[in-house]
């Protein structure tokens, strides 16, 4: 595989700036944001060089690596600091780092009373710099320190503003449910090296051909661990939610775009682990398919715009997994979903960020309405993020949700029933809870209070939402003229067989537009052509509730892990100090007692003691007397 | 074959006269109240044994148990006596509790068995007498030993004898802490003590009684008798007379106070 | 006779002094019953001196009284000495070891 | 005359420099130290620059008749793993001086007696790592408890009396096993016809000893050094010694004394008693896979920072003895790479809980709160220290915790896969302190805390840089470490387990 020596630019740039930023502290108050944002548009420049580079080369000379230096070396277990970049990692860079850019952009201006500011953009280098990591590493372990990274990225800004309680917990939430997946890849990697003897993708894509499928079966399940927790999937999807603490650019970022997509990117780089292990890559599609009716059933009780689209967020992920679970055939329409989702997604945090913005920091959609005249800008681009993520034609939504649905009812069998029924019905339910968004949100009568007043946001703010709106038109139609993304990532991937079409792809097409149209239908005669409360009616049904409380995944997370985890700490702390202390201290106190106990025989008299030789040498005596008989 | 040793009859007629005599009389030392009279009966106790070794030939022992003991140890014990001597009665009423009977239990056991030990046992062979190893004298021969075989420990004695002599006076001697009043510092600390009741010093014995002996208490002034006019060993000894009894029938304690 | 009755007689001595020791709380007496279970010690080396037909035991019965002796004048030191600080010739007045 | 005795000898000199310099004068006493202890840092980075990374066996070797009637000899030199561990000790002595300048003030003692003691320390620290004499090590490992003592009892806090007097105690049982186990060897020794302590020698006594000999020695080993790691159930000591000595002591306690432990096993334990350990292998693991959990769930439930720290570090140590009985070059690498990182991290965190102590006059977790807006670069710095105790990837500990992990996984997977859960803990028991001490609203009487002084900030500064280059860069010690490791692995008759990847499919 040929060198790039350019590679390292990539992480080296936003690295540089957050170290800087980190370092330098108040004396970069100024003008730190603007370094930041420059570092990362460097790199996203460096990431344009590089594709263009590699749109020159043969489909089989286009990855390129760059060896750093040798990270661990240890007997037989060698892990060097290298970078690879190839037509996976190609796309994501330009998503992280494009996406990245414009939403530092857009920072700038949000950010722009925060006195912290400086800070924020560190924050946000550092997770650019983690995330180029992650997705540039070419071995597990190198993803490891970038899939840490950008788990202590989101601790971070998730916790940025921390002096709230509710905040700091929620960035600690995160980051540990993010480490038990991290666990999986720790696992996933132990397994990986005694059973192959290696880390590197490279390697054990050698060896997976002939290791026995156990072992990838086991390597697979532990991958998936790792993508659940970090993409918020079925059953570690809890943090997500409250993760949405961060400032809505983070939300944007890291909680929509970028960060929560590794797991797919996990899933997709493995694809040669879950070609081999068809019980994991099962695993892999169940899982997809809970938490994308689960992610679209949260989505529909959230009254708090941003926790709507968090949900909405984890149901998209919840596609690309399944898409990432159906082998060859899904592969690169999960990563062009990823790729679609991060425009449409982004676009519309920001531009709830915008609505946030312009209402005082109010995030209860119960208390927005008709903003569509007071923000236009932000209507417009939110407008078309929605289209996009209902999967009207021709918006990007459409050509990357569509091709799913269609793999999944192909995936053949009843498998490929019910798979195509969940991604169907997902995509009504998202339809419906979209369309619930915008209505409340934009369209529906105003519910505000007179001291508000709603206003665009500065054009700081917008361009970047205009430019992410265009991609969530234009993107999905780019990347499917003429099977464009699929040919481009085909090299990477080991094709199997001919697949059968359940039904003609326009019938699909059809029935998936159907699904929406329902769902549309349903919000509209619902929340636009009836009165809404702007408080949530209390009144509702025991589902409504459940899904209010994000189907319960805080109560059983509290009732299965916390408390039996609080009961065991402090039961061990008692046992420390009792038993285990308490040994220790019996020991003493038993040497104390003792000593203090034969004490008492040194009555102080003569005349007792001499008792006592007497007793002896009677006994003496005896002792001859038996002796001798 | 012969015995090499008979034992006469006159030494058994001394040992039985004597030896009950002398286990009565550590039994008595044991039951007395007294010490002294403790100390006379031990006496008696070590003239028997000195006796007794002269009967059994170790002639320079019994002389040296007489000298030694009963005339320097003994007189030792009762100059200490003496010294001490004010509560040298004690009662013989036990203050340990349980400390008698386990005592007592434990001799019997201790001497029973000995007795019955020393029945069991024989030595071997009949026993030899000293009159051979008395042949040059009885002295001579303990000298010839002394100095030839036991010279080492009979050193080392020596100087355990000295160690003694000097840890005695060592520990006897009683090292002033502070000067020693002199007599007129004396005097000012009577009449500046609390009351002046003991200035002109404490009252004689017998002094404005009928009976004037040391061992009557003084009356007072008000015909009471004065404890601390008798001496503290009287006291102790209980050879205090009650003045009462040599009290003024009717003594007019009135007083008429003059103008 | 046998000699064995001064051996007897010896052990019945040592008893009683034995006794004694224990029994007795003046000082004094308690040191005298030691010098008696002392004499009683040298009786039977003075008889067993006799049957083994040796002054042995005649030497070591005299350093006993040497010892005796020794222990006499250090114990009765140690008993004025006492006595002189606290009154008293009870042993079990001297008791401070207890604490 | 022998680098490694010129490296023991320093800190002696400085002493001799303390007690002529005059009482009143405090600073002075300091600068000496602090001259002192830099100097020994040079030197010891001398030697690890002249140490021959290829060479197999003991490199700066010294031996001198000491006691020769049993054989007892003066004998210095180091392996890779000695030679990390006194690199590590002579790095953190200035470092702890220099974070500790005000701590030998308010003790029992002066600070001529503080600075003595310390310099004493490090004198034994370097001895107990250097001896390749099994009784000159053993008289290091004991007397190093002097100067431990009356640091922790003479210049501590709160209950240091009782604290000091726990660890003397627990750690002189744990001694005297050993001594006895010492004993026993030299009697084996001798019976068959080696009147000697050498390491080398003794190394080979083991073909000879019956299996019920060698396991009894070998506990003997092993107990004393499970006392000092600390492994579970013999760990009570440190939280207690850890809470009452001043920060800097503790990070010498944990960072430099709790590692000749560890150091022992694979020295002694291992190299002595091949079978035993093999015997012993999985009651030791078990002990470990419990030390990890059950130090990282008493550190979530610490409410006292220092205390939080110990029981993290039993946490650490946990995995440290893992790694070495994992009988992997990973492991074994791990193990020592570890104890390297696990002495700097720690020293990081007590060191700027120290500091955070000394502004607040507290410990508990609780009284602190808010701290990153009022002091951003302390709490910086605990925060970083923080995540090097939980093994962030790119930070030092996250090199040494894998390896472990790896090494283990290999032989023991079962244990590995437990004791992975241990780094879920670590996130929580780093993290709830984090939000208690740092985020939140900042809690009244914190507000006008002062940020670190430059003193502080030149204290943290080398170890934080430690933490992150070896994090991104540990090849140059893994280069030191891997040939000792290796030797080790091999002497017990081991090699790395070979990737099962089964054919067929």
């Amino acid at each position: 595989m040929a060198t790039n020596n350019g590679l390292v630019y990539l992480i080296a740039l936003p690295l540089f700036g957050a170290l800087a930023l980190l370092l330098l502290g108040r004396k970069a108050d100024k003008w730190g944001h603007l370094l930041a944002t420059a570092m990362s548009a460097g790199s996203f420049a460096v990431g344009l060089i590089q594709l263009s580079q590699m749109l020159d080369r043969e489909a089989e000379l286009r990855p390129v690596t760059q060896k750093l230096f040798t990270w661990i070396s240890v007997g037989s277990f060698n892990v060097d600091a290298s970078l690879l970049l190839d037509q996976l990692s190609i796309c994501f860079v330009l998503l992280i780092t494009g996406v990245g850019t414009l939403i530092h952009i857009y920072s700038i201006s949000y950010m722009s009373h925060d006195k912290d500011r400086r800070r924020f953009f560190a924050y946000l280098n550092l997770f650019i710099a983690a995330m180029l990591l992650l997705v540039l590493g070419d071995s597990y372990l190198n993803l490891y320190v970038g899939w840490e990274g950008v788990g202590l990225a989101s601790y971070l800004l998730i916790g940025f503003w921390n002096q709230k309680p509710a905040y700091a917990t929620a960035s600690k939430k995160a980051f540990v449910m993010n480490r038990i997946g991290d666990m999986g890849l720790s696992f996933a990697i132990m397994i990986a090296f005694a059973t192959l003897g290696t880390v590197s993708f490279s390697g054990v894509k050698e060896h997976s051909h002939h290791a026995s499928e156990a072992a990838m079966t086991a390597i697979g399940v532990m991958l998936l661990v790792a993508a659940v927790g970090k993409s918020a999937q079925f059953p570690l999807q809890a943090w997500l939610g409250d993760a949405m603490a961060g400032p809505t650019p983070v939300s944007a970022l890291i909680h929509a775009a970028t960060m929560v997509t590794a797991g797919v990117y996990l899933i997709v780089r493995s694809n040669f682990v879950f070609d081999a292990a068809p019980t994991a890559q099962l695993l892999v599609v169940i899982v997809g398919a809970i938490t994308l009716l689960f992610g679209a059933i949260i989505g529909m009780a959230k009254d708090d715009i941003k926790k709507a689209l968090a949900a909405s967020t984890m149901s998209q992920i919840g596609y690309m997994i399944l898409a990432s679970g159906l082998g060859p055939a899904g592969y690169a329409f999960a990563i062009m979903h990823l790729l679609t989702h991060g425009f449409f997604k982004a676009g519309m945090f920001l531009g709830a960020g915008s609505v946030m913005h312009g209402m005082n920091d109010e995030v209860n959609m119960r208390k927005y309405g008709g903003l569509r005249k007071f923000m236009p800008i932000t209507f417009v681009t939110f407008g078309l993020g929605y289209l996009a993520i209902i999967g009207v034609p021709p918006f990007a939504g459409f050509y990357s949700k569509d091709m799913i649905i269609e793999t999944a009812l192909n995936a053949g069998g009843a498998k490929g029933i019910i798979l195509g029924s969940v991604t169907l019905l997902g995509a009504a339910i998202t339809a419906f809870y979209m369309t619930r968004v915008m209505i409340l949100t934009f369209t529906s009568p105003k519910r505000w209070d007179d001291n508000q007043h709603p206003h665009e946001s500065p054009a700081l703010m917008w361009i970047p939402m205009v430019i992410l709106s265009i991609g969530s038109v234009i993107s999905g139609y780019l990347l499917y003229r003429g099977k464009a993304f699929k040919h481009w990532l085909e090299p990477l991937f080991e094709e199997h067989g001919e697949h059968t079409e359940l039904l003609p792809p326009i019938v699909v097409s059809g029935l998936a537009l159907t699904m929406v149209a329902i769902g549309v239908a349903i919000a509209v005669i619902k929340y636009q052509l009836s009165e809404i409360d702007n408080v949530a009616p209390e009144k509702v049904s025991i589902f409504t509730r459940i899904a209010r409380r994000d189907l319960l995944q805080d109560d059983v997370n509290e009732a299965l892990f916390m408390r039996p985890g609080q009961a065991i700490t402090s039961a061990l702390v008692k046992i420390d100090d009792s038993v285990v202390d308490g040994a220790v201290r019996g020991v003493g106190k038993m040497a104390l007692g003792s000593g203090s106990a034969l004490r008492e025989t040194q009555t102080g008299f003569v005349r007792s003691y001499a008792v006592l030789i007497l007793i002896g040498a009677a006994a003496l005596i005896a002792a001859i007397w038996v002796v001798t008989t | 074959m012969e015995p090499l040793l008979t034992i006469q009859t006159p030494e058994t007629v001394l040992f039985w006269f004597l030896a009950p005599l002398s286990v009565l009389a550590s039994l008595g030392m044991l039951l007395v109240k007294k010490a002294v009279h403790s100390a006379l009966l031990l006496a008696w106790v070590m003239v028997t044994l000195a006796i007794f070794y002269i009967a059994q030939g170790a002639l320079f022992l019994g002389i040296v148990q007489v000298v030694v003991y009963t005339g320097a140890v003994m007189m030792l014990f009762l100059f200490i006596l003496m010294l001490v001597g004010v509560d040298s009665s004690d009662s013989l009423t036990e203050t340990i509790t349980g400390l008698r009977p386990i005592a007592i239990t434990a001799a019997v056991g201790f001497g029973g068995l000995m007795v019955s030990l020393l029945g069991r046992a024989t030595l071997g062979r009949e026993p030899v007498g000293l009159d051979a190893a008395n042949g040059p004298g009885n002295v001579q021969g303990l000298a010839a030993l002394l100095f030839s075989k036991y010279v080492w420990p009979f050193e080392v004695i020596s100087a355990l004898l000295i160690t003694a002599a000097v840890g005695a006076m060592v520990l006897a001697h009683h090292q002033r802490t502070t000067p020693r009043p002199t007599q007129r510092e004396q005097s000012v600390n009577r009449f500046r003590s609390d009351s002046l009741a003991g200035a002109a010093g404490l009252p004689g014995p017998g002094v404005f009684a009928r009976h004037n002996a040391v061992d009557v208490p003084a009356l007072l002034p008000d015909g009471t008798p004065a404890p601390s006019s008798i001496s503290a060993t009287l006291k102790a000894r209980g050879d205090v007379i009650d003045s009462a009894q040599f009290q003024l029938d009717n003594v007019d304690t009135s007083v008429v106070e003059e103008k | 006779m046998s000699l064995d009755n001064y051996l007897y007689l010896s052990a019945i001595l040592f008893t009683i002094g034995a006794v004694g020791v224990v029994v007795r709380r003046n000082a004094i007496v308690v040191f005298m019953c030691i010098e008696l279970m002392l004499n009683a010690a040298n009786l039977s080396l003075v008889t067993f001196s006799r049957i083994n037909g040796t002054l042995d035991g005649q030497v070591v019965a005299f350093f006993t009284m040497v010892v005796a002796a020794c222990e006499v004048v250090v114990g009765l030191a140690i008993i004025v000495t006492i006595y002189r600080s606290r009154r008293s010739a009870s042993i079990d007045d001297a008791s401070l070891l207890k604490r | 005359m022998n680098i490694l005795s010129f490296l023991m000898l320093l800190p002696l000199i400085g002493t001799a420099f303390i007690a002529l310099a005059p009482k009143t004068n405090v600073l002075l006493t300091k600068q000496i130290a602090l001259v002192t202890t830099i100097l020994v840092a040079l030197v010891g980075i001398y030697m690890t620059i002249s140490f021959d990374f290829n060479a197999k066996g003991f490199q700066f070797v010294e031996s001198r008749e000491w006691i020769p009637a049993f054989g007892i000899k003066y004998a210095l030199g180091v392996d890779g793993i000695a030679l990390v561990l006194i690199l590590m000790s002579v790095l953190l002595t200035p470092i702890v001086v220099v974070a500790g300048w005000n701590e030998s003030e308010g003790g029992r003692w002066s600070s001529k007696v503080f600075y003595s003691l310390l310099l004493v320390l490090e004198t034994m620290m370097i001895g107990v790592f250097a001896s390749t004499d099994v009784f000159l090590f053993y008289v290091f490992f004991e007397a190093m408890l002097v100067p431990v003592y009356f640091l922790i009892g003479g210049f501590g806090s709160g209950d240091r009396a009782a604290a000091a007097v726990k660890f003397l105690l627990y750690s002189l049982f744990g001694g005297l096993l050993m001594l006895a186990s010492i004993i026993g060897i030299y009697v084996m020794a001798t019976r068959y016809g080696n009147r000697t302590f050498d390491i080398t020698t003794l190394s080979q006594l083991h073909t000879v000893l019956t299996p019920m000999m060698e396991n009894v020695l070998f506990l003997g080993f092993f107990i004393a050094f499970a006392i000092k790691a600390p492994l579970w159930p013999l760990h009570t000591w440190l939280p207690d010694a850890a809470k009452s000595a001043t920060p800097g002591t503790s990070v010498l306690l944990l960072g430099v004394l709790d590692k000749v432990g560890t150091f022992g096993m694979i020295r002694y334990c291992l190299t002595l008693f091949p079978e035993a350990s093999k015997t012993f292998t999985p009651m030791i693991i078990t002990l470990a896979v419990i030390s990890i959990l059950y130090g990282a769930f008493l550190a979530i439930g610490a409410k006292d920072i220092k205390r939080l720290i110990a029981y993290t570090s039993i946490s650490h140590f946990g995995f440290i003895t893992m790694g070495i009985f994992a009988m992997t070059s990973q492991g074994m690498s791990g193990s020592t790479l570890y104890m390297f990182n696990h002495g700097f991290s720690t020293a990081a965190l007590f060191l700027v809980a120290g500091f955070m102590i000394t502004r607040r006059n507290s410990s508990t977790i609780s009284d602190f709160g808010g701290l990153q807006r009022v002091t951003p670069i302390m709490a910086w710095s605990f925060f970083i220290a923080g995540l090097s105790s939980l093994a962030l990837p790119g930070l030092s500990s996250f090199v040494s915790e894998f390896l472990v992990l790896v090494g283990t996984f290999t032989r023991y997977p079962v244990a590995a896969v437990i004791a992975t859960f241990g780094i879920v803990l670590a996130a929580l028991y780093i993290l709830i302190p984090v939000q208690r001490a740092l985020h939140g609203p900042t809690t009244p009487g914190n507000e006008n805390l002062s940020d670190l002084t430059l003193r502080e900030k030149i204290a943290i500064a080398p170890v934080i840089a430690t933490i992150v280059v070896l994090g991104f860069y540990p090849s140059p010690l893994l280069n030191i470490i891997n040939p000792a490791s290796q030797t080790i692995i091999s002497q017990q008759g081991f090699s790395d387990p070979a990737p099962t990847m089964s054919e067929g499919k």
